[in-house]
């Protein structure tokens, strides 16, 4: 095993230990966390830490891996191509999720600190 | 005889025949229509995993799929991915099943909405109420 | 004894199917009609991982776009269009206990069967061993000996559209008839015809620009599992299904009349057409050829057999093509494609538009 | 098998992050804290898939892992386009 290969395999593993950290966390965070706002946070880690950082780890290791032959390019193209979707999607989808949520008052807002986005809409800079 | 894998593969098999069990519940007791379309297409997803169950095969390690990765194969090659592969031909039955299922369920929400605007309520007791 | 690690795809089979049942209970006796389709939409990506650790991926190329996006997409837009909230009034108290009942007997059933087929045949249930057929399937995909093979390494394309392509045919045909009944409902219902205004219509600015540079990777991500159908898991249906999710999110994140741009409805029906009299015809391309130099031909031919020489080529320019497997896979991503964007454009008329109409029919 | 070896210390972790993000979609009180969480739960899915195409040596089947991030992503486009009170086609 050449030394390329042997940096490669330990940042696969690196890299799918910390995802596998990251979604423990997250969900967690989603069961505790008290409001749908709050989850918001959670659901990021879930998305980059938890499953962008691990594809990523698993197209280095199956670059490594020698054994499959030619084909492991295919592995870890296709591992890319979807971590580079998960990471422009994710972040979208969670933004529409969470305007569509706040204007139409389909979740509650309790406990809260404080809400610049309602002054914001009632003084008019803000409009939906 | 019976070791974990076919033990795990039995919870699998009586899981989703429950899953059946359920569905068939929810399309003749509910009275929604669109909650009988909800049941029906999760009773069309159990048969078809079955469909799917009666192909695969307990090899060790683990089976493969049923698509070479050689272009120009050898014998061996060949015989290899006979001994190995899962049965090609459920899938290739399913796959269309899956398709034509969504296109029927596709006609009955459009009847489903038709019979909304028609007679202004989804529930199938007060529709047969109102025949005549 | 197997080793503990090795047990680890089957304890992830038997945790998403017991999962997938908590979610099929939840769904099935939900009021709120929006809670069971998401439960529902639960249930359906459990089936996805279970499909995937069951080795076909074919099956789960075309699953998830179904049954996680199109079929709750539908259904969401048909409860926006009617009422959310099931009436269940007549139904009595004790409908949970009946269900749990049901399930503890004809699960006792299912067990019984199951120990029932392992005496009658002596053998466990997940067979090590492969039914004849399937050996023949496998064995001859893509062989030396082109009279007995698809030339083709993917085992399920060859099946679909070679060894047995009329099924195929005729189930095309029943989805083209399901969406000529949807047309036929909504026959005379026209989209408004109104100006796209990128400021008034459709979601905020950042779902716009994301949809915008992500809708040309989808297509090429669709077209890709198309073309490349027979040497990788996917084809035509598979590709198909993905690229309509591009008229969805077009319609959901614009509006109608930006999608409209795009795909009118009877450009649709025609490139549809087009579809469908191109699966005839590759249906028959051996045929003609081989009747146009008087020799004798199958339908469904591809490569060729013992009494009819004629057959397309495998490959070209050393790659291979799997002769007119290729060119099912085309069409019939363009059918699929079409139909679905067909009905996306009907259930996107606005309802005071059809109700209106209707109001005139009874008239 | 070393690969399958060192791969199922981590498979577990992924299975209890999934199952939790199960519960919170079951229990969620409200729709868009059910939405979130199987975005999670895609997401969380899409990983295994990825892990398992590693672990059973069957590169061609990484493709599933690509359409299920795509297809998560429509489905909060289509429960946000139903949380709002326009019209569907606006």
């Amino acid at each position: 095993m050449g030394l390329i290969n042997f940096a490669l395999t330990i940042m696969g593993y690196t890299l799918i230990g910390i995802g596998a950290f990251c979604q423990v966390v997250a969900g967690i965070g989603m069961n505790r966390f008290p409001n749908f706002f709050v989850r918001l946070h959670a659901a990021t880690i879930a998305a980059i830490g938890g499953s962008f950082t691990p594809i990523i780890g698993c197209s280095l290791l199956a670059l490594s891996f020698e054994e499959l032959g030619a084909i492991r390019f295919f592995l870890a193209g296709g591992g890319f191509v979807a971590a580079v979707f998960l990471l422009v999607l994710a972040a979208v989808g969670s933004h529409l999720l969470a305007k569509a949520a706040y204007f139409s008052k389909a979740t509650v807002l309790q406990p809260k600190a404080v809400d610049v986005l309602e002054e914001d809409v009632r003084i008019g800079e803000v409009h939906e | 005889m019976i070791d974990a894998k076919t033990y795990l593969f039995m919870v699998t098999y009586i899981a989703i025949f429950a899953n059946i069990v359920i569905s068939l519940y929810g399309i003749f007791v509910r009275p929604n229509i669109i909650k009988k379309i909800i049941a029906l297409s999760i009773f069309g997803d159990c048969t078809l995993i079955y469909a799917i169950l009666i192909g695969f095969r307990k090899i060790e390690p683990y089976p493969t799929i049923p698509i070479m990765t050689a272009q120009q194969p050898s014998q061996e090659y060949i015989k290899e991915f006979v001994s190995t592969a899962v049965d090609p031909l459920p899938p290739a039955l399913v796959l269309t099943g899956v398709v034509i299922g969504l296109a029927v369920m596709l006609f009955l929400v459009f009847l489903a909405l038709q019979v909304y605007r028609v007679f202004g309520t989804l529930d199938i007791r007060k529709i047969v109420r109102m025949r005549g | 004894m197997n080793e503990l690690y090795e047990l680890t795809p089957y304890l992830v089979l038997a945790i998403s199917a017991l999962a997938s049942t908590v979610a099929v209970y939840l769904a099935i006796i939900e009021k709120d009609l929006i809670k069971a389709v998401l439960y529902s939409a639960i249930q359906s990506t459990f089936y996805a991982l279970i499909f995937y650790l069951l080795m076909v991926p074919d099956i789960v190329l075309v699953y998830i776009p179904v049954s996680v996006g199109l079929l709750p997409a539908i259904i969401i837009v048909a409860i926006k269009k009617t009422e959310r909230y099931e009436d269940v009034a007549g139904i009595p108290k004790s409908s949970s206990i009946t269900i749990l009942s049901l399930v503890v007997a004809f699960t006792f059933i299912a067990g019984y069967l199951l120990v029932l087929s392992h005496a009658i045949t002596l053998d466990v249930f997940p067979s090590a061993d492969a039914r004849v057929l399937a050996k023949w399937f496998l064995n001859t995909t893509l062989w030396w000996n082109k009279m007995f093979s698809a030339m083709s390494p993917e085992a399920v394309t060859a099946i679909v559209w070679d060894y047995r392509g009329l099924d195929t045919y005729f189930e095309t045909s029943v989805m083209y008839l399901a969406i000529i009944g949807a047309l036929a409902l909504a026959r005379y219902f026209e989209i408004p015809k109104k100006e796209y205004r990128e400021e008034v219509m459709g979601m905020s600015i950042i779902g716009k620009t994301a949809t915008r540079i992500v809708v040309p990777m989808i297509l090429v991500v669709a077209i890709s599992i198309a073309l490349h159908g027979h040497l990788t898991p996917g084809g035509g249906f598979q590709g198909g299904v993905t690229a309509a999710v591009t008229v969805s999110l077009l319609i959901f994140i614009f509006s109608t009349y930006f999608a409209i741009r795009f795909f009118k409805i009877n450009t649709a029906i025609l490139l549809r057409i087009a579809g469908l009299i191109g699966i005839a015809l590759s249906a028959v391309i051996t045929a003609i050829i081989a009747f146009s130099t008087g020799q004798q031909a199958y339908i469904f031919q591809n490569q060729p057999k013992v009494i009819a020489q004629i057959g397309l080529p495998y490959e070209v320019g050393g790659n291979l093509i799997s002769g007119t497997l290729f060119l099912f896979n085309v069409f019939e991503f363009l059918a699929v494609f079409m139909g679905f964007a067909i009905l996306f454009l009907l259930l996107s008329i606005p309802e005071e538009v059809i109700r209106e109409v209707i109001r005139g029919e009874m008239e | 098998m070393t690969v399958e070896y060192y791969l199922t210390f981590f498979i577990p972790f992924y299975l209890i992050s999934i199952i939790m993000y199960v519960i919170r979609a079951l229990k969620g009180p409200t729709i868009p804290d059910t939405v979130l969480s199987i975005d999670c739960l895609g997401y969380a899915l899409a990983t295994l898939l990825v892990i398992f195409s590693v672990y059973l040596r069957s590169p061609l089947i990484i493709a599933c892992a690509i359409v299920l991030t795509l297809w998560i992503y429509a489905l909060d486009v289509y429960m946000s386009k139903y949380l709002e009170k326009r019209e569907l086609g606006e």
